[in-house]
């Protein structure tokens, strides 16, 4: 890879990693003295993605605005990568009329269609949606493809395995990307999926399948790369599983009592691994690390302050938009 | 039923699947982002025959079969939707609903809300209801009850050609994602029983029926009768007959759940000051009890006699055509109820 | 809290979380066809603590945490209890059921009217329900009227410890299949803003609360409050509020919704002539309007002022705060209701 | 195979398909002069399994009535080979309060707790409860199995994905039939499916797989055992596709005008088949045949006797059985 993509899917990294922890400074900011899901200025249940940026950088360095995302419950980095409004984000996350639904929404529910991005808080139910924006964007005679993500536990969903079948059946130029950090909430992938391999149910309808076993972010490059090429091309769709890492909780509060490999987490974090490849490689070092540190954090403590500085919806608002207007 | 075809007579007539049908088509002409999905929508031309013709007149491009995966291509229709193409996508039989809910009531219905009203979902969601026939407990029922109830998404139910046609006109071109539920019994269909007021007059060209506007199909002075689909037409009969023996019912097509026309309601009633709410969904925590709330939350002294209520008591759709029958809202057990209302 | 703990004192007091699962673990103990399933009911202990302990003390082979599908495991739980065992299946927010609700309401609630009594269900499906932590439109529906609405199903809704465990140990022995929907707001979680009531006295040893029998929690004479669930609390509140300036209202918790007790309902109405429903679910085609007709299908006349409604006014559940809160049954939108119906 | 056994399965089949005719008979009878469905003694829709009688034989030649069977809309030939009971299956159809279901199911409710036979109407979601009762069968410690049957076309939905893995990560005993028709309905299987053998979805799922390409009711039975015996001895379940035939429509008063395939369906009509080949092997000649289609004729003319006599179900019975009594 080129010194300059590896340092954009670095700096994606970075924004996305700053990101999170500025939203889990937030979230708890405000909950204290005893944790109360429901009060604060960001409330409600929050899945941050961090040691997942592989899969999102990886992936969405080969789309452009005019692609497709549908991401899950766990949405900010998939939705930072493929470049949703990040203030826009944001006052959508603290629930502001400047937010991306004006507060309607929430964090399970950003819908950035500047850039096609939508996400879903009901399991594997992401998938069916984006294979109607890949039709679309076929039957326009685009190549513009739709990237619809989901986690290991979803796969075991029935909209899993229709949308798998429709899309290859339709040749539709969709590439699904299934997120395999071990977990589904407390259940390890062992409960929950009787094969060690997703990208081996690809077989069941006839398309590529790959597994990207260890969180690094080329091989997810390398991995999305030919899957997008193949649906750009009109040869339809790909199944890419990768072995990424869930570093926190399943959402904040979550004690994490039942995980068994807690230990190990902090070594597998992806941030300082590609880091320190980077700096093996030469390509990074203080100055510049710093550098994009702080870039992501000027990005993301300005989108914060937009969420905070933004007013809040009038509560006379709230029928506004149950339908279109004629 | 095609556009190709050389038009019908001024008065011609068309069977409700015709007339639905026959707007699709004209909206395919006049708008090349709508096309048609689902199970048989193709060379079967709809189980119910709400597609036929449409493969032949626009292609397999735009009249795709699908597999069994209501899940997936339901969800596939939202997806073109919020891309800007406007899919009418069949559920073959109501009672299906339930293998594809959450993409249509957690998704379909509130991706426009969600959203702050930057993403619309225009689409026509059509599927068949009712029974009547022996199709048994799980290709029986009507359910609009169950879709009303949430919110997002507007509901309407056609009991005649020409509204079938003006409904479908009107729910394509609506912004919103429009439930479109067809009885089986108004269709039309040389193979079922038919009322015979399913093949009726059908405007040609430009037919709109405007989404929320309730239709009294007879005016009258004892009695509101406040009905949709089907039993519209038990209803009107029942009507013409007690008619003859002096008693004046004023029959209230609702044609549309959501928006639900509310002050159609309460001008009938407010005239009659008795209220029978006619239903062959299920009796409890649907359509009836909304249709008598609406009038008694406004004032319930405009009601002369209890409220009264003839739907399907809460029991599932039984096949032997005797059970069958003494669940369904007959005409036999309407009248009693209009009897027993002017009677009180 | 495990029945291997010595027992607390009498008028212990339980939070209603750590009271459902006492009824869950005493059935175990007492009935080995009893097992419980679904996602995170394991070590995680339910996300909503409805199952905490149950597998430390029951073991992996009667408390089984599933893979995220619930068409199959709410299918297996069917297919254990058509077998005789008596399940007790876990649908983690009541917002999923549209990805199984086929299980649900065309399995599970059918099958013993579809095999003329021949098949029994006995099973519980529990789900937890409601908002008010900005959890947004896909995770603060309470939709109990979704479930009422479709036949073969008892759905009972707890507000409080004690009846938590009523309820549960009479759904457990019914042999029909029972619908247990428990507000998150009432389970006393260490981690949400509760309601006081939400940790409370529960009767030690075997404790039942008939299915099918509402509860008048304050008795009043000036307006009726039918309510359910968080709502109940809300009312007593401001009860007790009005109560200072000479509004007395009865305040009835349903706690079943099918069967739904009509007669607590007109009794309460017969004295009081004013009714108002708080409801969570939506409002129209649901609980508030069911409870409204079965007063004026009786006699409208009991009811000296237009019935009145305080439900989630047919929108999706909005995530901000203040949008959520202008939404929701709350107090203030209860106690204007109260004020609107006595100056009436 | 046993000479004993080859005639069971002929026995069987016979027995099917004779059950087929009358029915299709007693249907159409009185639906004259015009079609509706709606009318006559036998009202509703119709799915007859005429040609598909060497799955049902083949696979249940291998259970007891100790075993469960979910089946689908199409079910009788299913019930038939398991055993339920020929006349309150057929007073079930003609909707008589000596049905299974004193009326209350009809054809696609069939329901015999006696042999745990049980069928839907809703695609593949027969599936999933075939887990419980195998569960249920496996924790009192029995080598009870259940079989679950589905159409080609179920195999696309939800439920069936999701009730492959759960059987197979809790190691349940079923047999997973899946009967490749080539339609469902009007659908050809290339239009609906993006694999040409559901035996090679069963991969995703870690479990055998099996696809029986000729509808030989020999070849289902082997197949069958083998699936039978690996359930039995707490191995797992296994998934069973036989590619069998349509040989009528998609229910009674289908036109089948979408129908490709329609010439040849009489020649690849199994039955005629199977007689040749037992004829060609000496286990057969005129008068045998002659006999075991008296036999069937005897018992199915008996149950469709024993249902006409029966009587109807009262109306005011209509609400009866909604729950179950205290
Ligand atoms: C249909 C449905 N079932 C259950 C849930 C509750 N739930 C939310 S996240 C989650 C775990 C998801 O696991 P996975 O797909 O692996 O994604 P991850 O959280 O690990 O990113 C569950 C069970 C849901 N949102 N939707
Ligand atoms: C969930 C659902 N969707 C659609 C239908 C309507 N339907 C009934 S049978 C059928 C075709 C089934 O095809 P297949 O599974 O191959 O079985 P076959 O009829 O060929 O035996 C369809 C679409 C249904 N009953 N349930
Ligand atoms: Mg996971
Ligand atoms: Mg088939």
């Amino acid at each position: 890879m080129e010194a300059q993509d590896r340092l954009d899917l670095y700096r994606t990294m970075v924004l996305i990693r700053t990101y999170e922890e500025a939203i889990l400074r937030e979230y708890h900011a405000d909950k204290k003295p005893v944790f109360d899901i429901g009060a604060g200025l960001v409330p409600g249940e929050m899945h941050l993605s961090a040691g997942q940026e592989p899969v999102a950088a990886g992936v969405c360095a080969h789309l452009t605005g005019d692609d497709a995302v549908t991401a899950t419950h766990r949405p900010h980095h998939f939705a930072i990568a493929h470049g949703v409004d990040l203030q826009r984000m944001t006052a959508e996350i603290f629930g502001r009329t400047t937010g991306l639904g004006g507060g309607r929404g929430g964090h399970m529910h950003l819908f950035d269609p500047a850039v096609h991005f939508s996400c879903s808080g009901i399991i594997a139910e992401g998938y069916p949606p984006a294979l109607g924006q890949a039709l679309a964007f076929q039957r326009r005679g685009t190549d513009r493809i739709a990237v619809a993500v989901t986690g290991e536990g979803a796969a075991n969903q029935g909209a899993f395995h229709e949308s798998l079948n429709l899309a290859a059946l339709w040749k539709l130029p969709v590439v699904f990307v299934v997120e395999d950090n071990d977990w589904g909430i407390s259940v390890p992938r062992s409960a929950s999926t009787c094969v060690t391999s997703n990208a081996d149910r690809a077989a069941g309808y006839g398309i590529p399948g790959v597994r990207v076993e260890d969180n690094s972010v080329e091989a997810v490059h390398e991995a999305a790369g030919q899957a997008v090429a193949r649906a750009r091309a009109g040869e339809g769709p790909s199944l890419i599983e990768v072995h990424t890492l869930r570093l926190w909780g399943h959402f904040e509060g979550d004690a994490q009592g039942y995980r068994s490999d807690l230990d190990g987490v902090p070594g597998r974090d992806p941030l300082p691994t590609y880091e320190n490849q980077l700096r093996a490689d030469g390509e990074l070092d203080d100055a510049k690390v710093a550098g994009f540190r702080a870039a992501a954090s000027e990005r993301v403590e300005a989108a914060i302050a937009f969420a905070k500085e933004s007013p809040e919806p009038d509560p006379a608002t709230a029928l506004d938009f149950v339908f279109a207007r004629a | 039923m095609t556009l190709t075809e050389p038009s019908a007579p001024a008065g011609r007539k068309l069977s409700t699947a015709k007339a639905m049908v026959e707007a699709i088509a004209q909206e395919m002409e006049r708008d090349e982002r709508v096309f048609v999905l689902g199970e048989d929508v193709g060379s079967y031309g709809g189980i119910f025959s709400s597609t036929t013709g449409l493969l032949d007149q626009f292609g397999p491009r735009r009249v795709l079969d699908t597999p069994i995966s209501e899940t997936a291509f339901i969800g596939t229709a939202i997806g073109a939707a919020v891309e800007g193409m406007r899919p009418v996508v069949e559920l073959m039989f109501v009672d299906f609903f339930g293998v594809c809910m959450d993409q249509i009531y957690n998704h379909m219905a509130k991706i426009h809300y969600e959203s702050g009203g930057n993403v619309s979902v225009p689409m026509v969601l059509t599927a068949a209801v009712g029974g009547g026939y022996s199709d048994g407990a799980q290709h029986s029922q009507c359910l609009w009850g169950t879709f009303a109830h949430l919110p997002g998404m507007k509901v309407v139910v056609p009991s005649n050609p020409a509204d079938a046609k003006g409904l479908m006109t009107s729910a394509i071109r609506d912004d919103n994602p429009v439930v479109y539920l067809f009885h089986k019994g108004v269709m039309g269909l040389p193979w079922m029983a038919k009322n015979r007021r399913s093949i009726g007059p059908v405007p040609e060209g430009d037919h709109t029926v405007p989404i929320g506007k309730a239709n009294v199909v007879r005016p009258g002075s004892d009695v509101t009768v406040v009905t949709l689909s089907l039993s519209v037409h038990h209803a009107l009969d029942v009507a013409d007959e007690l008619a003859g023996q002096g008693v004046d019912c004023e029959v209230v097509d609702l044609r549309s759940l959501v928006p639900l026309d509310t002050e159609t309601i309460l001008d009938s009633v407010g005239k009659t000051g008795r209220l029978l709410v006619v239903d062959e969904d299920y009796l409890s925590f649907g359509l009836s009890g909304e249709v008598i709330a609406r009038v008694v939350e406004r004032d319930p002294t405009l009601l002369r006699a209890p409220a009264a209520r003839v739907a399907v008591p809460d029991v599932p759709i039984p096949y032997a055509r005797p059970l069958e029958y003494a669940v369904l809202p007959t005409p036999a057990r309407i009248r009693q109820a209009v009897l027993n209302l002017v009677g009180a």
